[in-house]
């Protein structure tokens, strides 16, 4: 009796019927595109977008050339040359991201003792040659310089989790 | 209007090339199956045109039969074909050659 | 020039050539559309003569089974064109001389009197109402019923043939079998195992 | 019921088609013993409504007249034996499937509308039936290269045969303006006997006649069929499909032309010359047996268009005689050259037969007879054979032919011996192999070779037969 | 207009046959390549509806120049003609793809007095012209040399093959209710309502010839002569700019035809579902077109629902199922037409 | 229904299906089955013949012994059996022959034996086939079948070279049979019956007379044989094994005699006397050349077998010279031939079996060891070289009398052969017995056994009775001569 009404069932094509019923139903349900340009969905604080390196307040800049970013790094994206300065303090002479290696995984982030290298909400960026996606250090700077205010807020609305 | 003969020698032109390309042909074997259609297409338009000059229907229901036998004879002829590649990897005719005596 | 011969005209010249390229051309895949083109042709020679049913069945049977039929078995074996046609050339010419002579003497029988205009006049167009179609049907399953059958034995031949000949189940080949795939349940494949979460001594 | 034997066999081949696929390979034999059955009762069916007139039916496309009764009952015999002789050679190389007997009972069913044909139509038919079943059957040990040449070559020599046949009767329906055979003839009677359209049509249907037939000159596909094809396959097509090829001769040439006679007659004999010739001369220098017999095969046919050239009712009826005894001949020759082979080894060399006598003498009796019956050396029904289609040319006053017809008989004589030679004042050679097993193919291969000489009271009979089988078409 | 009628009226009268042909043919494939166009914006929409999306509506009002953008891009982008390719093949091969899909719009009534030509044998000249579809594919992968497109080609040329086998089955139950092969005769014999169109009585032959169009048409969920994941794009992988368009054209020209072939042959083609008042006020034409929109929308429905079958699934439903099924109806119907006196199923 | 109305039938059949048992007793494990029955078959019929000749009238030239059945009707062709004076001898020369025969073969023959003796007894029954057959394709059916066991006796048992000789042997006369076929064909179509007497009272025109000659005699001088169509009999005989050269001697070169009897001069008288210069010449040759050939022979089997073509140019003198003395000459000269040819190969076998040689170099004084034996063969000898009291003068005589009738110069030419004749074979009588002993092997012959003496004996006797009182066998077949002869002096035309 089963076999028959499988059988039945197969040759009626019921199964298929429910599908094309399914996808009928949503023919007609609200569509939840977000229309991107002008409408965007919200971001989480913990967002990860492109790369960008803080300063102080006083326009020193935070990195300190500790290197754990670049340790950390599992795509091996970051590089990082540093030298004493004639103050004494130690800085970087180079800091690139080469983005098209970087998985936008936040350990950089989270290996920062000094919160300089951040993952922004910035989204809507690209690269016409290839070069463009090798960030340097100053373009992660000025990256920094553009978002701070956003920069501060993410991390202040992330503080207490921390 | 067209006489019978203009049929009847176009159809012979065809048998005729037909002939000829199966015996030159000596190299392969699909194109000589080709070759055997066309001979069929001769005798076909030998067996319409006579049907439409006489009046006759038969004439026609003889090429509605030689279409069926033909299919049914190239289907085998491409099997034959197929199994004979498999087992020696050639359809040149002039490879056919393990049977003498 | 009548539209009609004009027509033939045409068609005949198109066949010829299409015919003459099938032996002669390098590449079986364009003989085989030739051949295509011939039969193409020979369609409308048909239809001129009032055949349109058979007309339509050659282009049917011909164009639509077997050359597809023809061409995939010209394109599965993988056939080393440049060796097929060497040599070709030094039999062309005696080729061709036997073949003119042919049709020439075929041609001179043929044209020899008994199928002249005079003898066999072209008969007239049909009336309105007359189809090619339905006459042939109706003396098909009347008149030839016997050969029909017969006809149909053939073909059941050819498949048998075909298929004995061809098919062959590799040993050592995993199928799939769609049809018990298909009859798999949830059932068959998952089982749900209840155990108690810790054992009890 | 007209063609009951035809929708029977068609019916149970068919069944048998179906039946097969639920077979293992070791119940095999099923559908073996259905095969056998239903030529059996085709035979029953047969003989209960045999012909004692001509009728027809299926508006003349079919005819049913004591002719195509009597060969339909040799065919079904033939086929019978044919199946009988195969089986063991199948299973050993692993062809003993059911497609095989299916495709010999559709070849039956072709065979049996040939022989039943009233019209042009089912003429062709019916020849296309039996060819396509029979290609197939060549090609069937589809692992083997030389069958599948073989088989290659057949289908292309046959589809320009058919062509060429086609051609011819194209043309005769131009000229005749119909198709169906009785019809055709007395369209002929009515046209003047040399009018260049028929003689023109006559020749392509000849052409393809011959080839069918296997004579010379369109005789080359012969000896590489029957030497490529299985054996099983060669000892079907060498018997039952010859005595349908006749009754194609019978339906075609003069059913429907016999008017023609005077045009055909010199045609065939050059044909029936060049068979002979070519047939008798090469099968001297075969070595293979099997090619050797397709040799013989021509000359056999070349003797056979005798019959047919003398263009009298006396002289079908010989050539009726000869072809049923040659199918006879061909069948045990062929069946023991397949008796002697063994899975893996092809009894086909001459060299193969080497002191069968020691090893075997009654096998190697048998084979004596089976070769002086081709032979045509009495009392053996090869000689009966010989005898009527030369009495039959004699009568016709072509004693020339007749001479030559034997002084070939002669040559060919010899390499018949040669087999007789090799089996008997030979000694035996190591590699050949001691036959086992196949009791029953011993027994029925016996029966084959045997008839041969016990027909010897009762060769009047079966001429009569055959004459009267014959008058009931001219 | 004078010296308009008189130059007409000077020309041979083969190339006024011509002429006049040849205007009926541009008046229906312009058209024709119209509907295409906006097929592939209809699709595109349908399917991103069915996905919950919006689909194109960026290039023109809610993207209705969206074909139109795509036709240009085709246009201009470059020819590219593969290494070792035939090149006279792998030029001719989308054109041999598109023809016969044009080719068969010369049969089809649009409506009892709108048709290109009558003729007696409309349903064998059809089946004719959809069983040639396959030369322009099979075509195709042969002539690129590339052995993704070859596989490909052969693919759906035995698709192609095996599904127009049941395609023709299921019209020979056509022929037999309708006792014609002339289209226009086929639908009158359904004339009567609803009930009377022929996928009431002939449902499993409808619902068979409408799975063989899909899998004829190499649409969802039969493309696997396209097979991305396997083939890259089956037999026009290598095929591009203009060419490609002709490829894509003709399979949604093809997709348009075995629609309109279905409302014909099943849904009684120009004819209005009830034969009363409000109905009948609709012109014939709409009520066609109406038929076929809802077809193709199913050809696009079916897109958005089904995955994609595997070869030999593809193989064994049209050998196994589809052919046997039409078989038996075909007895069936036989036995019917044999016992009844047509009654109410078929006059 | 009598037995005796089927006595022919019997004869034919009984040693066919004898034959068939035997070869049924199988392989040689069973030869001691197989050798007793053959040996009371071949007795069987030879007392089955015997009524034959005691039931005989002598009077009559009709056919006697009828028997007649429809058999192929469409052709006419009939079973029909009978014999006369001439052929009744013959078959009583064949019965007779098997048994020695088979009684030769007791021990000689040790491989395959049953097939050996069948072959013989099937061969038996088919020569009195071709000798009581009155239907011509009856005949021609018998007479051919008789290739297939000799071509069998001759290449399983011959020497080293049996198989060349085997196949010539059957090339040769099937050859010659053939074309007789195709003039029996013919005549079957001028008479339209096959029957034999029919033939002979057919008209004919002399071309067609002279054509049909020629067919017949394509068969029958290859079988006779005439010079120069014998070559094939030396190998035959030299390869075959005794019994085959026995079988081969005596009967199977009578049956091409026969066949001039019964089918060439009755049937076309005219033809015959238009070529009877052709065959004289031929019978000539035969006698003096093939004489001289004899002289030279190394070979004892060899010789023999010169001899018998010699003598059988006599046979074919005396029937183409149209008178009585000459065909009843002939007649005489076959049987006797038969007898004669018969013992001396039969002798030759006796020594082939002792010392594996049959030249004539290899042996000598074989008297002092076989005493018996030499005087048995010194009685054939005799007999083969015509010497008065022996059957051979006889034949001999009566022929050179009947062509002394018809020219001087043939029967001078025929007495050469007495000449010859004694010379050859008392010449190899004397190297082969008489004189030392040659070497150690025939140091070791023993003397016949009574085997061996049994059939020597019976054929001493036969040459004796026939040489002294031959009036019984001239009695038996002079109806019978003098109404052929009648026939054949006719002219048709």
């Amino acid at each position: 009796m089963n076999a028959l009404t499988r059988w039945i069932n197969s040759f009626l094509l019921i199964e298929l019927l429910k599908g094309l019923v399914l996808t009928g139903r949503h023919l007609f349900a609200r569509k939840i595109t977000v229309q991107y340009p002008e409408e965007r969905t919200p971001m989480s604080p913990r967002f990860r977008g492109k790369h960008a390196l803080r300063r102080y307040q006083n326009g020193e800049e935070r990195c300190i050339a500790c290197k754990l970013c670049e340790a950390v790094c599992p795509a091996l994206a970051i590089t990082i040359e540093s030298e004493e300065r004639a103050d004494g303090t130690r800085r970087t002479t180079r800091y690139d991201i080469d983005m098209t290696k970087c998985i936008f995984c936040g350990f950089c982030e989270e290996a920062c003792p000094v919160d300089s290298i951040v993952e922004t909400h910035d989204i809507d960026y690209h690269g016409e040659r290839r070069g463009d996606l090798y960030y340097t250090k100053d373009r992660l700077l000025a990256t920094g310089d553009k978002h701070e205010t956003q920069i501060a807020a993410m991390k202040a609305a992330d503080a207490k989790y921390r | 209007m067209i006489p019978l003969e203009y049929y009847l020698i176009l159809g012979a032109i065809l048998f005729a090339l037909a002939v000829v390309g199966i015996f030159l042909n000596r190299k392969n074997l699909v194109v000589l199956l080709m070759a055997i259609e066309l001979l069929l297409l001769a005798v076909n338009l030998n067996f319409v045109a006579f049907s439409h000059y006489l009046g006759d229907t038969a004439g026609q229901v003889f090429v509605f039969f030689i279409l069926t036998v033909a299919a049914a004879e190239s289907a085998i002829g491409l099997a034959i074909l197929v199994v004979l590649f498999r087992s020696r990897q050639t359809i040149n005719v002039e490879d056919l050659s393990s049977l003498k005596g | 020039m009548e539209f009609k011969q004009l027509v033939f005209y045409v068609f005949s010249a198109v066949l010829v050539f299409a015919a003459g390229c099938v032996i002669t051309v390098r590449n079986p895949v364009k003989a085989a559309l030739f051949l295509v083109l011939a039969f193409f042709s020979a369609a409308g020679l048909w239809m001129l003569l009032q055949a349109e049913f058979l007309a339509i069945a050659l282009v049917l049977v011909y164009v639509g089974a077997v050359m597809v039929l023809f061409l995939f078995v010209v394109m599965m074996l993988d056939i080393n064109v440049a060796r097929l046609r060497e040599g070709f050339g030094e039999y062309l010419p005696i080729g061709g001389l036997v073949a003119v002579l042919l049709v020439l003497e075929m041609s001179f029988i043929l044209a020899s009197g008994p199928f002249d205009a005079a003898n066999m006049p072209e008969p007239a167009t049909a009336a309105a109402g007359h189809s090619n179609t339905r006459e042939l049907g109706r003396v098909l399953y009347t008149t030839y019923v016997y050969p029909f059958e017969i006809a149909a034995l053939i073909l059941l031949v050819a498949i048998v043939a075909a298929i004995t000949l061809t098919l062959r189940r590799r040993k050592d080949t995993k199928y799939q079998n769609p049809a018990t795939q298909m009859r798999v349940r949830r059932e068959d494949r998952v089982r749900l195992v209840k155990m108690p979460a810790e054992k009890k001594n | 019921m007209p063609a009951a034997p035809e929708i029977f066999v068609f019916s149970m081949a068919c069944a048998i088609l179906v039946i097969d696929l639920f077979l293992s390979d070791s119940r095999r034999v099923v559908s073996y013993a259905l095969a056998q059955l239903t030529l059996i009762g085709a035979a029953v069916l047969t003989l209960n409504g045999f012909a004692t007139t001509g009728s027809s039916a299926f508006e003349g496309m079919f005819i049913a007249d004591p002719l195509a009764d009597t060969l339909k009952l040799a065919i079904y015999g033939l086929a019978f034996f044919a199946f009988v002789y195969s089986r063991g050679y199948l299973r050993d190389r692993g062809m003993y499937r059911g497609e095989y007997f299916v495709l010999g009972l559709f070849g039956v069913v072709g065979m049996m509308v040939m022989v039943s044909a009233g019209h042009f139509l089912t003429l062709y038919l019916g020849l296309e039936l039996l060819s396509l079943s029979l290609y197939a059957m060549v090609a069937f040990q589809r692992d083997s290269a030389q069958a599948t040449e073989a088989a290659m070559k057949y289908f292309v020599l046959g589809a320009i045969a058919s062509g060429m046949l086609l051609y011819g009767l194209s043309m005769l329906y131009g000229a005749t303006g119909s198709l169906e055979i009785a019809a055709v003839r007395q369209a002929i009677a009515g046209l003047s006997s040399d009018d260049i359209i028929l003689i023109f049509g006559l020749v392509f249907v000849i052409g393809g006649l011959a080839f069918k037939l296997g004579a010379a000159p369109f005789h080359m596909w012969v000896p590489d069929v029957y030497h490529g094809a299985p054996t099983a396959v060669t000892l079907y097509i060498s018997s039952a499909p010859k005595v349908a090829a006749f009754a194609l001769v019978m339906r075609l040439l003069i059913g429907g032309l016999e008017e023609l006679s005077a045009s055909w007659q010199p045609m065939l004999m050059i044909m029936a010359v060049l068979s002979m010739g070519i047939g008798n001369v090469l099968a001297i220098a075969q070595d293979n047996i099997k090619r050797m017999l397709a040799y013989s095969s021509i000359s056999h046919m070349g003797f056979f268009l005798l019959g047919i050239l003398s263009a009298t009712p006396n002289g079908y009826g010989s050539a009726m005689f000869y072809v049923l005894v040659y199918a006879v001949m061909s069948l045990g020759a062929f069946g023991m050259v397949v008796l002697l082979s063994r899975a893996g080894f092809e009894a086909e060399k001459l060299e193969d037969f080497r002191g069968l006598n020691q090893r075997h003498p009654w096998l190697a009796f048998l084979m004596l007879l089976l070769m002086f019956s081709m032979a045509g050396v009495p009392p053996t029904a090869g000689f009966y054979a010989k005898l009527l289609v030369i009495q039959s040319i004699v009568r016709v006053d072509l004693v020339w032919l007749a001479v030559v017809a034997v002084l070939f008989a002669v040559i060919g004589a010899y390499y018949y011996l040669r087999v007789v030679k090799f089996m008997y004042f030979d000694d035996v050679r190591e590699t050949a192999i001691v036959p086992d097993g196949a009791r029953d193919m011993r027994v029925f291969l016996s029966v084959n070779a045997l008839a041969l000489l016990a027909v010897l009271p009762w060769v009047g009979t079966i001429v009569d037969l055959c004459s009267r089988a014959i008058q009931a078409i001219s | 207009m004078e010296f308009l009628l008189n130059f007409w009226n000077g020309l041979p009268e083969w190339s006024q046959i011509g002429i006049v042909n040849l205007a009926k043919i541009v008046a229906i494939v312009l058209p024709l390549m119209l509907c295409v166009a906006y097929l592939t914006y209809a699709e595109r929409k349908i399917i991103s509806y069915m996905q919950v999306r919006i689909g194109p509506n960026r290039v023109g009002p809610r993207g209705w120049l969206q074909p139109i953008a795509d036709a240009v891009k085709l246009m201009f982008k470059e020819i590219i003609l593969p290494a070792n390719a035939n090149k006279f093949l792998f030029i001719g091969a989308p054109i041999l793809a598109i023809a016969p899909s044009l080719v068969a719009w010369a049969v089809i009534p649009f409506t009892d007095t709108l048709w290109l030509t009558n003729i007696d044998a409309g349903l064998l000249f059809i089946l004719a012209l959809t069983s040639m579809g396959v030369y322009g594919i099979i075509i195709a992968g042969w002539a690129s040399n590339s052995k993704y497109a070859f596989l490909g080609g052969l693919r759906s040329a035995a698709q192609i093959v095996a599904y127009e086998i049941a395609m023709g089955f299921a019209l020979v139950g056509v022929l037999m209710a309708a006792g014609s092969l002339n289209l226009r005769e086929i639908v009158h014999a359904q004339a009567g309502g609803l009930h009377q169109w022929y996928w009431l009585p002939l449902f499993p032959l409808f619902l068979v010839y409408f799975i063989s169009g899909v899998a004829e048409t190499n649409r969802s969920p039969f493309d696997v002569a396209e097979g991305e994941s396997e083939i890259v794009a089956g037999f026009h992988v290598e095929y591009s700019g203009m060419p490609f368009a002709v490829f894509f054209l003709a399979e949604y020209a093809n997709m348009i035809m075995i629609s309109a072939l279905t409302a014909v042959m099943f849904l009684g083609g120009w004819l209005p579902p009830f034969e009363v008042e409000p109905f009948t006020w609709v012109p014939p034409l709409v009520w066609f077109l109406l038929k076929v929109s809802f077809l193709l929308f199913c050809f696009l429905w079916f897109r958005a629902t089904f995955p994609r079958y595997r070869y030999d699934q593809i193989m064994r439903l049209g050998w196994k199922v589809l052919i046997p099924v039409t078989l038996v109806w075909i007895v069936v119907i036989g036995v019917a037409m044999f016992l009844t006196p047509w009654g109410y199923l078929f006059h | 229904m009598m037995l005796a109305d089927y006595l022919l039938s019997l004869a034919i059949w009984l040693p066919i299906a004898g034959g068939v048992a035997v070869l049924a007793t199988g392989g040689d494990d069973r030869a001691h089955v197989a050798r007793p029955l053959a040996l009371a078959i071949s007795i069987l019929t030879f007392f089955a013949t015997l009524p034959l000749y005691t039931g005989f009238n002598p009077h009559t030239a009709t056919m006697q012994f009828v028997e007649d059945a429809p058999w192929i009707e469409a052709l006419a062709i009939r079973y029909h059996l009978g014999i006369d004076g001439i052929s009744l001898l013959l078959i009583l020369l064949t019965s007779f022959s098997t048994v020695l025969v088979i009684v030769s073969a007791w021990i000689v023959i040790q491989k395959k034996v049953a097939q050996y003796l069948a072959a013989f007894l099937i061969m038996e029954g088919l020569m009195i086939g071709v000798f009581s057959a009155l239907d011509a394709i009856l005949f021609y059916v018998f007479w051919e079948a008789m290739l297939v066991p000799m071509f069998i006796i001759i290449g399983l048992w011959g020497g080293a070279n049996r198989i060349y000789a085997a196949i010539k042997f059957f090339l040769y006369t099937f050859i010659g049979s053939v074309l007789m076929l195709v003039a029996f064909i013919y005549l079957y179509y001028q008479s339209n019956s096959f029957e034999i007497l029919t033939f002979h009272a057919l008209k004919l025109g002399l071309t067609e007379q002279v054509l049909i000659f020629l067919a017949f005699l394509a068969a029958f001088a290859v079988k006779v044989p005439m010079w120069p169509v014998h070559t094939w009999l030396p190998d035959a005989h030299v390869e075959a094994p005794t019994g085959g050269s026995v079988i081969l001697a005596a009967i199977m070169l009578k049956m091409g005699a026969y066949g001039f009897l019964r089918f060439s001069l009755p049937i076309t008288p005219d033809g015959s006397h238009e070529l009877a210069w052709l065959m004289i010449a031929l019978s000539l040759v035969a006698v003096v050349y093939i004489g001289l050939v004899a002289l030279v022979q190394e070979d004892m089997k060899k010789l023999i077998a010169y001899s018998s073509i010699a003598h059988m140019g006599f046979v074919t003198l005396g029937f183409f010279i149209f008178n009585a003395q000459g065909i009843e000459g002939g007649l005489i000269q076959m049987i006797s031939h038969g007898f004669v040819s018969g013992a001396l190969f039969l002798c030759v076998g006796v020594l082939y079996d002792r010392m594996h040689s049959r030249l004539i170099k290899d042996y000598g004084g074989v008297a002092n060891r076989m005493p018996v034996f030499a005087s048995f063969l010194m009685l054939f000898a005799m007999a083969n070289a015509g010497l008065p009291g022996t059957s051979g003068f006889v034949g001999e005589f009566l022929v050179i009398l009947g062509s002394f009738q018809a020219n001087g110069w043939y029967a001078f030419a025929a007495a050469t052969t007495l000449i010859f004749g004694a010379a050859y074979t008392l010449w190899m009588y004397k190297r082969v017995i008489f004189g030392t002993v040659a070497n150690e092997h025939v140091a070791t012959l023993n003397d016949i056994d009574a085997r061996e003496a049994v059939f020597l004996t019976a054929l001493a006797i036969a040459v004796l009775v026939m040489g002294l009182w031959p009036q019984p066998f001239l009695d038996t077949m002079h109806t019978s001569v003098e109404h052929l002869l009648k026939q054949a002096m006719t002219s048709k035309l």
